[in-house]
C-alpha cells in the first residue's frame, strides 16, 4: 500500500486496541447467545421479523444546503448521509449516450466501523456498493430525460451498524425525489440476514457479521441478503446475497423482504408529502417576505421622490 | 572478458542446447474466430498469443491520411512468470515494449495502402520464459498474415549473446531465459530477413565493439531461420484452407 | 461491454424464438453450447485450465504464495480473484477498457467463493494464525462470444480441482518466528479439494422468459440477467464417489447485472432454473475433469493448448 | 425573481445587501450564525461531535489504535487530524484523492491544532518505546457552508474532551497486551482553542469584514474559503492566518482580533454546556 | 428437466480440415517474387521492388491478362461495383448514413441513394433529414449494392431497387468475405423456404420468404406484419441453415447457394438441430457436402 501524501498518516502499523480486549475472543457460539435470548428478543429489544423504524423521525431531506437533493436516514444507529447534485454533462466521451447515466459513490466515514478503522481510500467493499447502489437505482430514474448526461448521487456512512446497502439506497431514492428527478416509482430496500433458521430482518453490524462467519454446524444456512423493489410496480430491481442457502431459504427470504419493502413505502411517502407541504409553506413565507421588501423599497423610493421633488 | 560461463565444455548452452541453435518454435494461425487475424507461438517455453484487428476505420483523433495507424498493446498475463505479476500492462517495461513492436511491424506493414485506417495488434504473453520480445514479433507477423494485411516482407525478431568457449568467441542464440538471467549481453534484432533490412536493434548490458559484428550476424542468421519456419507454418495453413474447387471456380 | 449493435427487427427475432423455446441456433432456452476443456496448460502456474464454450475463450492460472492469515481468521487460507479482459477478445477492451466488467466477475467470484461451504479455507491452512497459502487465480478473458461469468466459473473450477499445493512443514521456533521445510520432490503434494467450488449460472432475461448461455447477440436483447452461483457436489469429482443422501446444492450468491429489474415471479422461477443448469454443468464438467485426469495418469495425455 | 438577479448580476446583486449593511442572509457584518452542537451521537467511535454553523455541518470522529512510537520520539504517543471534503458536501468537490484545497484545509486545521498546544503528545505513550496510543481524529465535513475550519476546531476539541482512554496492561517480559474497557480516564486537554474565520470583502474606498461567512459570500470575496482565520486559546492569542483577499487596515484588524476574542469566549460556554450536559 | 451440455476435452478437439488430398495451388507468401515487371501489371496482394513483382500477402496467385493479383485466405472485403452487401447502420449523419460491411473503411449510404417508402418523390429540404431516422436508425440491417469506390476505397452504396433497402426479421451470420463466392445472383429464395442475401462482404441474412405482401398498402399494417412471430417451422429451418453455413465455414469451405443447400440437405439426417452445433457433426457436414461437391464437378 503506497503511502498518501495527500493526508496525514498515522503510524504504518498501528492496531485498533479491541483486538486485545475480552470482547474480541469471543466464540461463535457465544456471539450467537448474544444476539438473541430464549423468548427470541433480539439485543436491541426487536423480534426477529422486526426491521428498525423509518418514520419521518428517522429520516429526513433537505440535509445538505449545497446539494439539490439529500436526505438523512437512521435506523438506530445506522446513519447515512446522501446528496443528488443537478446532472451534468459527462467528461471525455466520444460516444453519444441515449440514455443519462448516474454515477454513484458509497463511502463510509474512517470512524463509521465499530472494528476497524477504515482506509480513506475507496476498498473493493465500497465499489461494490456503489455499483450495487447505481444496479438499484438504474431502472426507477427516467434516464433518457437527460441524454449525454450524468447524474451524481453520493452516499456517506456515517456509522455502519448494519442494512447499509438497504440504508444507502433508501436515502439515495428520497434523495432523488428531493431533488425533483423524474422516477418511474419510488425505491425502497431492506436486508436480511439468516443464520440457521432464523431470518433477522434489518440486521445489525453483529447480526450481519455472525451471518458471513463460517458456521460451527456445518450446511446449516447462513448469509446475508439485501433487495431493492420498486413497491408499485412490483419490480425487484436488485438483489444481492452472500453466504450459503437452499433455495427454500431464499424462497422464503424473498417472500419477508417483498413485504418489509413495501411496508416502507408509506413511510416515505409521508416524508416525501411532507416536504412538498412544507416547501409550499415555505415558498409562500418567502413570497410574503419578497412583497414586504418590495413594498418597503417602493415607500423609500417615494420618500426619495418627495425628497428631490422638495430640494 | 570474464562474462558468466554460459557454455559447458562440450560447448553446450544451460539448457542443452547448440550455441547456433534455436529453441523449439511451434504456431498456429487463425486460432481465434472475432479478430482479422490471430496466431499462437511457441518458442520453447515463451507462449504468445496474438490479435490483429483490421485495417478498419481510425478514430478520428488519430486518422491519419498518410498511411494506416499502427496500434500494438503488449500485454502479459498475470500468470506468465515466475513470481505473480501483479498488473498485466500499463507499466513502463510493457509500455515500451508496446513502442518496439510497433516499431518492427510498421515496417513490415504497407502502411501507404491504407490511408485513414487503422490496424490494431494485441499481444498476450501467457508464459514468458525469455525472448518475450522476439516471440511477440513472430507471432503478430503470423496475425498479420491471417488478417491478409499486405507486408513486404515477413518481420521476424530474434535475439543472440556472446559467450566463450576456451578463448573462442561463440555467440549464443536464441537466447533463454536463464541464459538472460546470468547477466550475459542480450541483442535483440527485429529485421525484415527477405529484405536484410534491420527495424530495430537492443542491446543490453555492453559488449565490446569488436564482437558486435559476429553477435549480429548471429542474430541475422535466428532471423532468417525464423522465417523459414514461419513460412512453412503459413503455406501449411493455406493449404489446410484452400480446397480444390476454389481453384477452378477462379 | 457495451453490448452488439441489433437492429429492433433482430431483437424481436431473438425475442420470438425465447418465447416460443426454440433459439436462433435451434437449443431451447436451458441449452448449453458445447465446450471443450484442458487442463494443465501453464506450466508457471500452479494449476490451469483453458475453457472454451463456443468462441468465449478463457484462460484461469492459479498461483500459490505464503502469506499470514487475517487475524480474525487464524485457521483459514486466502483466496483472491484477478480478472484481465485482454484486448485480443475485442479492442474496446484496450488500455483499462476491460475494467469494470473485470471487476464485476471477480466481485461475483470473491462472493460465491466467500463461504466454507463453498470453498473450504482451511485446507490453505499451514500454520494456524501464523502461515498460510494465498491462491491466485488469474482469469484472462481472451475471446468474448456472450455467457463470460458461467465460463470464467467453470474454467476456474476445473483450474482448482488441478492445482497442487506442495506440502510443508511448519513448525513455530523460539521468539515466534516460523520455520519451514519444503519437501523438495516436486511431486510431493497434494490436490485441493474443489469439490464444492461453486458454478455461476447467468440467467439472462429476454421477455418474460430466461434462457441459459446466452450468445452475445442474446446478451444485447437483455436489459438484466441474474447470475447465480451454486455450490457443486463433490460426487462428481472423485472416482469412488460415496452418494451422501441429504447433500444438496446451497446458493452462494445471487447477484444481478444489467440496468433492468425483474418481477418477483420471474425471479423465483430463474433460481429454480440456475439451480438446475448449475447441477448438469457440475456433473458434466466433473466426468470432463475425471476423464481428463485418468488420460494425465496414463501418460497419454498430450497437451494441446492453442496449437492443433 | 431574486434568484434570477442573483445569477445574471452576482456581484452588483451581492453590492446591493451590502451598502444597506446587511449580508444576504439577512445578518449584520458582525453576526455570527447559531451553532448546534451535539456530543457522541456517533456509537461505532471512541468519541464524536457533530456541530452545525448555519448550514455548515461537520462530524468529527475519534478511532483509538496502538502502536509503537517512533524511535526518535520513544515518549511520545500520536495524534492524527484529517480534514475530508467530501463530494456530497458541495458540487466543488469531486470523489478521488483529496483536492488542492480540501489539502489546506486539512492544514489549516492540524497546524492550529498543533499551535494550540492543548494536547501534550506525552500523555498518549503508555511504555516509553513500547507502546503508544494513536489518536486518530477525522473530521468529515457534510454541508460546506463557509468557515469550515471553525467548524472543524470546534468539533476536534469538543470529542477530544469527550474522550477517554481505556486502561492498557502491557506485560514487559512476554510483550503482551491486554485492554480493560471497563476502566477509563479523560485525556488531559489545556484550554479550548477557539477558530473564527473572517471574509474580507473589498467594496472601494471601505473594506468590509463579514464574521463566519457563508459559502456564497467567501466566492464572493474571492477566495474558495475564508480570508482570515483567527484562533484563540482560553484567552490567548494563538494563531493568525490570512489568505490572499484584500488589504486589511491596522484599525481593521485590532477589531477583528476583538471579535474573535468575544466569539471565542462564547464558543468556549457552548461547548462547556454541551460537555456537561452530556456528562449529566 | 435439465438441459444439455457437453464438455469435450482438447484431447478429442476435431481438425475441421476437409482439404482435398488433390494437389495443391501454388502459394505465394508475403515478399516473395512472382515474377518479373516487363510483362504484368501488379494488382492487389502484390507490390514491385527491385524490377520485380512480389506477393504482399499469403496466398494464391490470380492472372487476368496482364493483370496479376494474390487472393489472400482472408481479410477484410474489398468492395468492386456492383457487389451486393449486407450491412449495418452506424451513424445517421447528414444527407448520408454510415453503415458497416467489414470493409477497411465505413462504407456511405447518401441519401440520394436511397428510395423513400411509398414511391414518393424526395424533396431535398431539412425535412428528409429529420426523417432520415425513421428510415433508418442505428443498428438496421440494409441489403445494398455498391455503386462507386472512392478513391481513399471506402464504398458508396444505393438501395434504388426494391430488392434491396431494410431488413425485417431475421438472422444475420458473419463469414469472411473470402468466403462467398462471386455469383450473378446473391438473393436466393431456398427451395426449404427461406429467403437468403449471401453479400459479397461475407454478410448473409437469412429471413422467412415474404409472402409479396402489397407495398403501398398503409404503412401501419407493413410495421405491423414485421413485428409478427416467425413461424416454429421457418424458425427451425432457418437455425439449420444457420448452423450448416457455420460448419461450412469452420472447415473454409465456398459459400453460395447450391453449397448452402447440399450442407442443408445432409444435416437432415441430424433430427435435432441443435446437434448441429457438435464439431464431430460439423465436421461431417462438411465432408459430405465436400463429397458432392466433388461428384458434380467431375460430372
Amino acid at each position: 500500500m503506497p503511502l498518501d501524501y495527500r493526508r496525514f498518516n498515522g503510524p504504518e502499523d498501528s492496531i485498533p486496541y479491541n483486538y486485545y480486549t475480552k470482547e474480541y475472543l469471543k466464540s461463535y457460539h457465544e456471539l450467537h447467545r448474544e444476539l438473541i435470548d430464549e423468548n427470541g428478543v433480539r439485543k436491541d429489544g426487536r423480534t426477529l421479523d422486526e426491521a428498525r423504524s423509518l418514520c419521518m423521525f428517522f429520516a429526513r431531506t433537505d440535509m445538505i444546503s449545497q446539494a439539490k437533493g439529500s436526505a438523512y436516514i437512521e435506523l438506530k444507529k445506522t446513519k447515512v448521509v446522501c446528496s443528488v447534485f443537478d446532472p451534468r454533462e459527462i467528461m471525455h466521451q466520444n460516444e453519444f449516450s441515449a440514455l443519462g447515466q448516474l454515477f454513484c459513490e458509497v463511502k463510509f466515514a474512517p470512524f463509521s466501523c465499530p472494528r476497524q478503522r477504515r482506509p480513506h481510500a475507496p476498498d473493493a467493499e465500497e465499489k461494490a456498493l456503489s455499483v450495487a447502489l447505481r444496479k438499484a437505482l438504474e431502472p426507477t430514474v427516467c434516464r433518457h430525460l437527460f441524454p449525454n448526461y450524468q447524474l451524481d448521487i453520493f452516499v456517506y456512512i456515517l456509522e455502519h451498524d448494519g442494512a447499509c446497502l438497504a440504508a444507502a439506497i433508501n436515502a439515495a431514492g428520497l434523495a432523488l425525489a428531493d431533488a425533483a428527478v423524474p422516477m418511474y416509482d419510488i425505491i425502497t430496500a431492506c436486508s436480511l440476514a439468516v443464520i440457521g433458521d432464523q431470518m433477522f430482518v434489518d440486521p445489525t453490524e453483529a447480526e450481519e457479521n455472525l451471518a458471513i462467519m463460517n458456521p460451527e454446524k456445518d450446511g446449516i444456512n447462513n448469509g446475508l441478503i439485501t433487495m431493492a423493489v420498486m413497491p408499485e410496480l412490483r419490480q425487484i430491481s436488485d438483489f444481492r446475497q452472500i453466504g450459503s442457502m437452499d433455495v427454500n431459504c431464499i424462497m422464503k427470504a424473498t417472500e419477508v423482504l417483498q413485504k418489509e419493502c413495501e411496508k416502507i413505502l408509506p413511510n416515505i411517502q409521508q416524508i416525501l408529502v411532507l416536504n412538498v407541504v412544507n416547501s409550499f409553506e415555505q415558498q409562500k413565507q418567502l413570497e410574503k417576505e419578497a412583497k414586504e421588501r418590495e413594498a418597503a423599497l417602493n415607500a423609500k423610493m417615494e420618500e426619495w421622490k418627495t425628497l428631490l421633488n422638495a430640494g | 572478458m570474464p562474462g558468466p560461463d554460459l557454455l559447458s565444455s562440450q560447448g553446450l548452452r544451460l539448457d542443452g542446447r547448440r550455441p547456433n541453435e534455436l529453441r523449439r518454435i511451434r504456431c498456429k494461425l487463425g486460432v481465434f474466430t472475432q479478430p482479422d487475424g490471430s496466431a499462437y507461438l511457441e518458442q520453447g517455453n515463451t507462449k504468445v498469443l496474438a490479435a490483429v484487428y483490421g485495417p478498419h476505420q481510425a478514430s478520428k483523433s488519430k486518422s491519419s491520411v498518410e498511411g494506416v495507424v499502427v496500434n500494438c498493446q503488449y500485454s502479459m498475463a498475470t500468470f506468465s512468470t515466475g513470481e505473480r505479476k501483479n498488473r498485466p500492462r500499463g507499466d513502463r517495461k510493457s509500455q515500451e515494449m508496446s513502442l518496439h513492436l510497433r516499431q518492427a511491424l510498421t515496417a513490415a506493414i504497407k502502411t501507404e495502402l491504407y490511408p485513414r485506417s487503422q490496424i490494431d495488434i494485441y499481444i498476450e504473453v501467457l508464459q514468458a520464459d525469455g525472448g518475450a520480445y522476439c516471440a511477440s514479433v513472430n507471432a503478430a507477423t503470423l496475425a498479420l498474415v491471417d488478417a491478409g494485411v499486405p507486408l513486404r516482407a515477413y518481420a521476424c525478431a530474434c535475439s543472440a549473446s556472446m559467450a566463450w568457449r576456451g578463448a573462442e568467441p561463440a555467440p549464443l542464440l536464441d537466447v533463454g531465459h536463464v541464459e538472460e538471467a546470468a547477466g550475459g549481453v542480450v541483442l535483440t534484432v527485429a529485421s525484415l530477413p527477405s529484405t536484410g533490412n534491420i527495424a530495430l536493434l537492443e542491446l543490453s548490458h555492453r559488449l565490446h565493439s569488436d564482437y558486435f559484428e559476429i553477435v549480429l550476424s548471429r542474430a541475422m542468421q535466428g532471423c532468417r531461420d525464423i522465417e523459414i519456419i514461419l513460412d512453412r507454418a503459413v503455406r501449411e495453413h493455406l493449404a489446410e484452407g484452400w480446397t480444390k474447387q476454389d481453384i477452378v471456380t477462379i | 461491454m457495451a453490448g452488439l449493435l441489433l437492429s429492433p427487427t433482430e431483437k424481436i427475432y431473438i425475442l420470438h424464438g425465447v418465447q416460443d423455446d426454440y433459439r436462433s441456433d435451434g437449443r431451447t432456452n436451458i441449452d448449453y453450447r458445447p465446450m471443450e476443456l484442458e487442463t494443465d496448460v501453464v506450466s508457471h502456474a500452479s494449476g490451469s485450465a483453458r475453457l472454451r464454450l463456443a468462441n468465449t475463450d478463457i484462460l484461469v492460472g492459479v498461483k500459490t504464495e505464503i502469506d499470514v492469515p487475517k487475524p480474525d481468521n487464524p485457521g483459514l487460507g486466502k483466496i483472491d480473484f484477478f480478472v484481465d479482459c485482454s484486448a485480443n477478445a475485442t479492442p474496446e477492451f484496450e488500455g483499462r477498457g476491460g475494467e469494470q466488467l473485470a471487476n464485476n466477475i471477480s466481485n461475483m467470484l470473491q462472493r460465491a467463493y466467500n463461504s466454507s461451504q463453498a470453498f473450504d479455507l482451511k485446507q490453505l491452512c499451514i500454520l494456524e494464525g501464523k502461515q498460510c497459502w494465498k491462491l491466485y487465480v488469474d482469469i484472462l478473458i481472451l475471446e468474448c462470444g456472450g455467457n463470460l461469468c458461467d465460463a470464467v466459473s467453470l474454467a476456474v473450477k476445473a483450474a482448482l480441482f488441478n492445482t497442487r499445493i506442495p506440502f510443508v512443514k511448519a513448525a513455530l521456533m523460539d521468539g515466534g518466528s516460523v520455520d519451514f521445510q519444503l519437501s523438495d520432490d516436486p511431486y510431493d503434494c497434494k490436490l485441493l479439494e474443489a469439490g464444492t467450488a461453486p458454478l455461476l449460472v447467468t440467467l439472462c432475461k429476454i421477455g418474460d422468459k430466461c434462457v441459459v448461455d446466452p450468445s452475445a447477440e442474446e446478451e444485447s436483447c437483455s436489459v438484466i440477467s441474474l447470475i447465480v452461483g451454486i455450490t457443486g457436489n463433490p460426487k462428481y469429482y472423485s472416482k469412488d464417489a460415496i452418494e451422501t443422501p441429504n447433500f444438496k446444492c446451497k446458493c452462494s450468491t445471487i447477484g444481478m447485472n444489467g440496468p433492468g429489474s425483474v418481477a418477483p415471479e420471474t425471479f423465483k422461477n430463474a433460481i429454480n432454473q440456475g439451480i438446475i443448469a448449475a447441477n448438469s454443468l457440475d456433473e458434466a464438467l466433473g466426468r470432463a475433469l475425471l476423464r481428463e485426469r485418468q488420460e494425465c495418469n496414463n501418460f497419454k495425455k498430450n497437451s494441446y493448448g492453442f496449437l492443433k | 425573481m431574486a434568484e434570477v438577479y442573483k445569477l445574471i448580476h452576482p456581484v452588483k446583486y451581492f453590492n446591493d445587501y451590502i451598502n444597506r449593511n446587511v449580508r444576504p442572509d439577512g445578518r449584520k457584518f458582525e453576526d455570527q450564525r447559531n451553532i448546534k452542537l451535539n456530543v457522541n451521537a456517533i456509537k461505532s467511535t471512541d468519541a464524536s461531535a457533530v456541530v452545525k454553523c448555519g448550514n455548515t455541518t461537520v462530524v468529527c470522529g475519534i478511532k483509538l489504535e496502538l502502536a509503537k512510537p517512533k524511535a526518535e520520539e520513544p515518549d511520545f504517543g500520536f495524534l492524527v487530524t484529517n480534514v475530508e471534503l467530501l463530494p456530497l458536501c458541495s458540487s466543488k468537490f469531486r470523489p478521488g484523492p483529496p483536492s488542492d484545497h480540501a489539502q489546506v484545509i486539512s492544514n489549516i486545521v492540524a497546524d492550529i491544532f498543533a499551535n494550540s498546544k492543548s494536547v501534550n503528545l506525552k500523555d498518549l505513550c503508555i511504555v516509553p518505546d513500547k507502546l503508544a496510543w494513536v489518536v486518530y481524529c477525522d473530521m468529515v465535513c457534510l454541508d460546506n457552508d463557509g468557515s469550515v475550519v471553525d467548524a472543524c476546531i470546534m468539533t476536534l476539541i469538543t470529542s477530544l474532551k469527550s474522550l477517554t482512554l481505556p486502561k492498557v496492561n502491557y506485560d514487559v517480559e512476554t510483550e503482551e497486551i491486554s485492554v480493560d474497557t471497563s476502566i477509563r480516564t479523560p485525556l488531559n486537554i489545556n484550554g479550548l482553542p477557539v477558530a473564527t474565520s473572517f471574509a474580507v470583502y473589498q467594496q472601494s474606498p471601505r473594506s468590509i469584514v463579514l464574521i463566519d461567512p457563508s459559502a456564497y459570500e467567501e466566492e464572493m470575496c474571492g477566495g474558495t474559503g475564508a480570508n482570515l482565520i483567527i484562533c484563540w486559546n482560553n484567552g490567548q492569542f494563538c494563531g493568525i492566518q490570512k489568505f490572499g483577499g484584500s488589504n486589511l487596515s491596522n484599525e481593521a484588524e485590532k477589531k477583528t482580533l476583538i471579535i474573535a476574542k468575544e466569539r471565542s469566549k462564547l464558543v468556549e460556554k457552548v461547548i462547556e454546556t454541551c460537555l456537561k450536559n452530556e456528562i449529566k | 428437466m435439465s438441459g444439455h451440455v457437453t464438455i469435450r476435452l482438447a484431447s478429442e478437439r476435431v481438425n475441421h480440415c476437409v482439404a482435398s488430398s488433390n494437389e495443391l495451388p501454388r502459394f505465394y507468401t508475403p515478399g516473395e517474387v512472382i515474377s518479373g515487371m516487363q510483362d504484368f501489371m501488379r494488382g492487389h496482394g502484390t507490390y514491385v521492388e527491385d524490377d520485380c513483382i512480389k506477393s504482399s500477402v499469403a496466398g494464391v496467385m490470380q492472372k487476368v491478362n496482364k493483370l496479376i493479383c494474390v487472393r489472400p485466405l482472408k481479410s477484410r472485403y474489398v468492395g468492386e461495383i456492383g457487389d451486393v452487401v449486407v450491412g449495418r447502420v452506424l451513424e445517421v449523419q447528414q444527407k448520408r448514413w454510415k453503415v458497416e460491411t467489414n470493409s477497411r473503411l465505413d462504407s456511405i449510404l447518401q441519401l440520394s441513394s436511397v428510395n423513400l417508402p411509398g414511391g414518393e418523390l424526395r424533396r431535398r429540404s431539412a425535412e428528409d433529414e429529420q426523417m432520415m431516422r425513421k428510415h433508418l436508425q442505428e443498428g438496421d440491417l440494409i441489403s445494398a449494392e455498391v455503386q462507386s469506390v472512392f478513391s481513399d476505397g471506402s464504398l458508396s452504396l444505393h438501395t434504388r431497387s426494391l430488392k434491396y433497402g431494410k431488413l425485417s426479421q431475421g438472422v444475420l451470420m458473419k463469414v469472411f468475405p473470402s468466403l462467398i463466392k462471386r455469383r450473378k445472383n446473391h438473393f436466393h429464395n431456398l427451395p426449404c423456404g427461406i429467403a437468403i442475401i449471401i453479400g459479397n462482404n461475407g454478410f448473409i441474412w437469412m429471413s422467412p420468404q415474404q409472402q409479396n405482401i402489397v407495398i403501398e398498402e398503409n404503412k401501419d399494417e407493413i410495421e405491423n406484419y414485421e413485428l409478427q412471430p416467425i413461424s416454429k417451422s421457418d424458425r427451425e429451418i432457418m437455425a439449420r441453415l444457420k448452423n450448416c453455413i457455420a460448419a461450412l465455414v469452420a472447415s473454409k469451405m465456398m459459400l453460395d447457394d447450391s453449397s448452402i443447400m447440399f450442407a442443408y440437405e445432409e444435416s437432415l439426417r441430424y433430427d435435432d438441430v441443435k446437434e448441429l452445433l457438435d464439431p464431430e457433426v460439423m465436421l461431417d457436414i462438411a465432408f459430405l457436402t465436400q463429397h458432392r461437391l466433388n461428384s458434380i464437378m467431375e460430372e
